[in-house]
């Protein structure tokens, strides 16, 4: 038996022992996820401690450093605990801003103070970490933020607001894009912060969308104080951890687009729905969008199983994740059109017990900002342009 | 006829406009939402637009009306789609009316259209019975009894079934299908509204041994199946003119944006990856002005109906109107997916529409088959 | 009865006895029509006898001022002539791009003795005319055209090379755009001149297409004597002609992308070759894409018809032309692409009888070519955004 | 297994390109073409390659051939696509030995396989009777006679058809399929080579009361369909394997001219509308990279065959390139009309490639089937 054979059993059998069942059952929403403190209840007992065996485990962040409180796992031993997690179909213990993007950028940026004040807490779920980046008139145009920090020798004074923050209201830190340099030219002055939403001066207001839902807000920050040692990064090279981290949300919002991988296909739904005649689907004008849908659902499973070979054999891809982002959420959307067409006059059902408050017609109308969020498609298609294609201007 | 607006059209389209936009722009859909109305269209509204004209705009003159054409309708419901307001339009002034005027007997009409032609009158065609648009599928039977027929059935996304004084419901008799107008208080007659997602009502209505008479079949019991496909037709092409106005409306509205809004020190509509979608969909919008004002024609001229072509404008229209607003959100960008922005309320009424009567699946299929493949 | 009618009975009675019979039949391709001189010759007696026919009655170009040989009718007159002669179905006695595209220009902006010298000549289809617009480095960018016409006193030197001359090698004299002025700006150095293809210094190569054929040439001039008063409009303002030319042409196109109209449907066509299972084409799958196809056939015949009642009616869509070149274009490519999948194995046929020596796959070839000629679809699109949307940039 | 080419595959990658970009580039098809070459292929080509060991790859060892994979095989086709080599590495090397391998018995095995691997010997299918692809609709009938089978019927479109030295034959026996080799040279077999568009040949092959006997069954007698669906299918993955090649090089080539070509004064690839049509295709592109690797595995792995992923690849190939050079054309402008510029035949292949053993319409059809719809 090899050493990694023989992880994979131990990391069986502690699962056995320390996954409550009911936490092994795939969530119906984000909602369903323990989030780390803002308030920092549990759902159920079985929650928390599935999340209380993890950390004690150190497995919320498997990957990061055993100083900052992570696994200290190895990219094999990572990939085998994924796996074992899925084949048990574990619930995330810990679902977190701070470990899927503060995080790696933290490590990769950040002072070695700025570490160990802050890794430890996220893994340990201790604090819930939201994002500052797009302002209203720095949209795809990310660069041209305006948020002020101004040097007032031993700190920043911050004002300005951002847009677009996830579940802004529930955060008990934001890490943050503000402007250093006033004079630079728009990528040069800016840097990366981070800060107590606690202090006086933050606010937040829900944005509501027109799905209904509100989970973003707008933040305003009036005359808040940053000390300069919560600069990741060096002061006013900020946009490259912003490129960094751009990097991994593109992937996390692609990877959310094909979250539906394992529900049942459009086929299967739509034979409940319209039945068959003479072994073929009876709306058959459908049944062509929806084979091609199904067809370039599986290509892209494919894609990323190749990318993800390749990155492991050492091939890398530039700027595939803009690939991923771009494809993953126009699926994404095209999914939910076919469900709506599928569905029809069921699909309109907007509130009652009968539709989940209206579940398919406010996810449809949700997924059309997946290809906004995170970089809008026409961003994500400028880069693989330039930056694979390598095509002038 | 030409594939032009004459005077007295373009003077009603103008009045339309100014009408609607002064009386009941966006604002009034979200209002009758944000007070959760119940009837989910302002009754004051409706009467106004009684005075107006619109609800005789097909009523013949000796039933009170005007006994104007379906291309002045289509006018009306094209302006009513560029400020999504909602009102009977569509439901009882258009199909309704011409339902009475297809297939109603003297009776019928002279009890029924005055009181629609004076706005006090609501009608609602019942026909779905599952969640997909199947007209010539039908589950509710009407049977025979001592003195005329007991009717037991459910329809589902009733438009305006919530509001509706009277049903026009298909049923089966025997193997014929039959239509009947069964008044919305017959006993036996439950009404369930329900919320869809532009804000707008529909309903579930049961019928539960309902007993009606001879005299409740709509003209004449035979031949229920063919006279409804022709009230659909015309239904069809009366969404058809509404999405236009949608795709119309949030069209412009994206070009506007395009102009106005900067990144990169630009107007984002200077990109020009962004410039040529924007010009395929000016050019989809332009064939489907043509295809919308020749399906109205062809409603005045030819009694018959034109099946085709109102498959045809139903299905391309639903393309076009799903694209147009679709890309309305994107080129937006985030603005566009808040609700406090109004643009998001034209994709809710473009889907709306789209799958009434028949979406673009439905359609693309049922002109396949009229034309024999 | 009004003029019209009565003008109408006129026609029909003329075309009776003047409109040989074999002539009332669609013709098959370009080859089949009379395009005047080059070298003259009539295909039969009966095409000679039509041409001459017309020729006489001034209808060659029955729009045309009766001085200059046209036929001096107006708009409706020109109507009821176009509807009955479509009635019969009788061929084009003359095609001619002097008829189509020279002349208009030379009336809106030739001097009096270039319209005296050309026209009437036109008209009895005495020289065939060919365009020299493109050159190798000025295609989508016509304006950058390079042809050099140096000024020497009473006449212009002309050297340098078009491109895409459609049909060069049968031209008597050619129209054609040169830089007359090299230092301006390079809209405004550009002149529209005129002349003689048999003069020394004049030569054509033909251009094999992908599809086998040679419909276009390169034309070579070296040192060839323009007289000054062959210029088009005033010198340096050859852009304006040619902006107008462009546009008629444009108009050809996309006419010519709707010939088929009146040709078996492609529904009929695909029901012929799989046949139907229950009512419906057994190839659902391409049913799908066909029935998408003659939808937007249908809107585009219903949307020139729309527009052509609009410019009656004296509403003018601005750059309309673009719009009906692009769908046009983009739809008869359209066609070909799903004849080819209709005819399967026998649309691969590149020689032969049986396959009418490769008609479909050639014709689909060159189908190709329809969205470049005559201004990209690329072009299209921009001129509607720019003139019509009045987008910035 | 990791959908990643080894070190080994890549050294074969390496040295099929340049063997092809050396030996048999594109301008290699357009001399056959001009020369109007008869076989449409080089001879001396075709031993070369039997020399390198490419008509091996499938051959087992024991017959005197490598026994590598399907993944080698994808590796020398797609590359061959991208060089648009004619040769009969896919009727022969591929298809071919695959039915052997399949369905041969040792016999069959042992006297065509070390033939073909030595480059001596050629094989063509000839399932297609009608203009299009539909392996079930067989009409040539074998009839039992005294001493074996009599063969009537009429193939169309049959790939190397002109130069094959024995065809693998589907026919009817009784309501079964069965599969026959017969030989060219047969009495009553009759060969009409035609050009097809890009300047490749197939053949109309004729079999007029062919006598065989039962030793020309290939293998058993039954399970024939089973048998011929599963040759297709690695046709098909073959086929899309070059269409992948032909795709890439026209895409790359597209790019680099977007990069050179000025108008405007500056290079048509700063254009933004193009650019995002190139990314997209790159993204179409990359997809299809995976498909047809991970297709090549499955055939590798899995003897039983996985029908689905053969129809995904062949459709989703034959869209890929079929956009790609279409596209290719367009941004090529008026030079990528001329016959004198390469890019036209890629756009000629692709249809070729495309229609070969089931277009996308078919493959879309087969695989929606196959997932129950």
């Amino acid at each position: 038996m090899t050493n990694l054979d023989s992880f994979r059993q131990e990391v069986r059998d502690w699962l056995e022992v320390n996954c409550p069942v009911s936490m092994r059952r795939p969530y119906e929403s984000e909602a369903d996820l323990f989030w780390g403190r803002h308030n920092g209840g549990f759902q159920s007992e079985d929650q928390k401690i599935w999340f209380e065996h993890m950390v004690a485990r150190d497995w919320t962040a498997p990957a990061w450093p055993k100083t900052y409180g992570g696994g200290g796992l190895d990219n094999e031993q990572v990939k085998i605990l994924r796996e074992e997690l899925g084949r048990i179909q574990a619930r995330p213990p810990l679902e977190s801003f701070g470990i899927s993007m503060l995080g790696p950028a933290l490590l990769k940026f950040g002072s070695e103070d700025l570490k160990r004040q802050h890794l430890p807490a996220i893994v340990r779920g201790e604090v819930r970490w939201v994002q500052g980046y797009s302002e209203p008139n720095a949209g795809s145009d990310l660069a041209s933020l305006q948020m002020r920090a101004e040097d007032r020798g031993d700190h920043f004074l911050v004002n300005g607001s951002k847009v677009w923050t996830s579940y802004g209201e529930l955060g008990d830190w934001m890490f943050c894009l503000v402007r250093t340099d006033f004079e630079a030219r728009k990528h040069e002055g800016i840097s990366f912060v981070v800060f107590d939403m606690s202090l006086p001066g933050v606010t937040t207001r829900p944005i509501k969308l027109i799905s209904g839902a509100s989970p973003f807000t707008e933040t305003f920050i009036e005359d808040v104080r940053v000390e300069k040692d919560q600069v990741v990064g060096e002061i006013n090279k900020g946009w490259n951890v912003a490129k960094y981290l751009l990097t991994h949300e593109r992937e996390m919002i692609a990877q959310a687009g094909l979250s539906n991988a394992g529900n049942t296909s459009l086929g299967e739904t739509a034979t409940e729905v319209f039945g068959l005649s003479n072994g073929v689907l009876r709306n058959t004008m459908l049944r062509s969008d929806i084979a091609r849908f199904e067809m370039d659902e599986r290509c892209l499973d494919l894609t990323i199983e190749r990318v993800h070979d390749e990155v492991n054999a050492g091939v890398s891809l530039g700027a595939s994740s803009s690939m991923f982002k771009f494809y993953g959420t126009e699926l994404n959307k095209r999914r939910f059109e076919l469900l709506m067409a599928i569905h029809g006059n069921d699909a309109l059902l907007w509130q009652g017990k009968e539709s989940k408050g209206g579940y398919l017609p406010r996810t449809w109308l949700r997924s059309r900002g997946n290809s906004i969020e995170g970089g809008t498609s026409e961003i994500q298609l400028n880069i693989i342009a330039k930056r694979i294609l390598d095509l002038p201007g | 006829m030409s594939l032009v607006l004459n005077e007295e059209e373009l003077m009603l389209r103008d009045s339309a406009h100014n009408f609607l936009h002064s009386r009941a722009p966006v604002s009034h859909l979200r209002e009758l939402r944000d007070c959760h109305s119940s009837t989910g269209y302002s009754p004051e509204l409706w009467a106004e637009m009684g005075e107006t004209g619109w609800t005789s705009i097909l009523v013949p003159e000796e039933f009170g009306g005007l006994g104007y054409g379906y291309v002045e309708m289509g006018i009306i419901l094209e302006e009513s789609g560029r400020t999504l307001t909602p009102s009977p339009m569509l439901g009882t002034a258009l199909v309704g009316v011409t339902a009475l005027n297809m297939a109603g007997t003297a009776k019928q009409c002279s009890s029924i259209l005055p009181a629609v032609a004076s706005g006090n009158y609501l009608l609602a065609l019942a026909c779905d019975e599952i969640s997909q648009h199947e007209p010539d599928h039908i589950s509710c039977t009407a049977t025979r009894t001592d003195g005329g027929y007991q009717i037991t059935g459910h329809k589902t996304a009733v438009l305006d079934g919530h509001i509706a004084d009277t049903f026009i419901v298909s049923a089966r008799v025997g193997s014929e299908t039959a239509l009947f107008l069964i008044p919305a208080g017959f006993e036996g007659v439950t009404v369930e509204p329900y919320r869809v997602l532009d804000t707008h009502l529909a309903a579930n209505v049961q019928f539960q041994q309902v007993e009606v008479g001879e005299a409740h079949f709509l003209g004449r019991p035979a031949g229920g199946q063919r006279i409804l496909e022709r009230i659909l037709d015309v239904g069809r092409i009366g969404a058809s003119a509404e999405m236009l106005g949608v795709a119309l409306e949030a069209f412009e509205r994206t070009v506007q944006y395009l102009k106005e809004r900067k990144q990169f020190g630009v107007p984002i509509g200077s990109f020009q990856a962004l410039q040529h979608r924007a010009a395929r969909l000016f050019g989809d919008i332009e064939m489907c002005k043509s295809l919308v004002l020749k399906a109205l024609h062809e409603l005045d001229e030819r009694p018959d109906g034109n099946a085709e072509l109102a498959s045809l404008a139903k299905a391309r229209l639903g393309e076009t109107s799903r694209q147009a607003t679709a890309e309305a959100i994107q080129l937006h960008g985030g603005i566009g997916m808040t609700d406090e922005f109004d643009i998001g309320f034209f994709l809710k009424r473009s889907q709306i529409l789209d799958n009434l009567f028949g979406d673009v699946c439905y359609h693309l299929d049922r002109y396949a088959r009229l034309r024999g493949y």
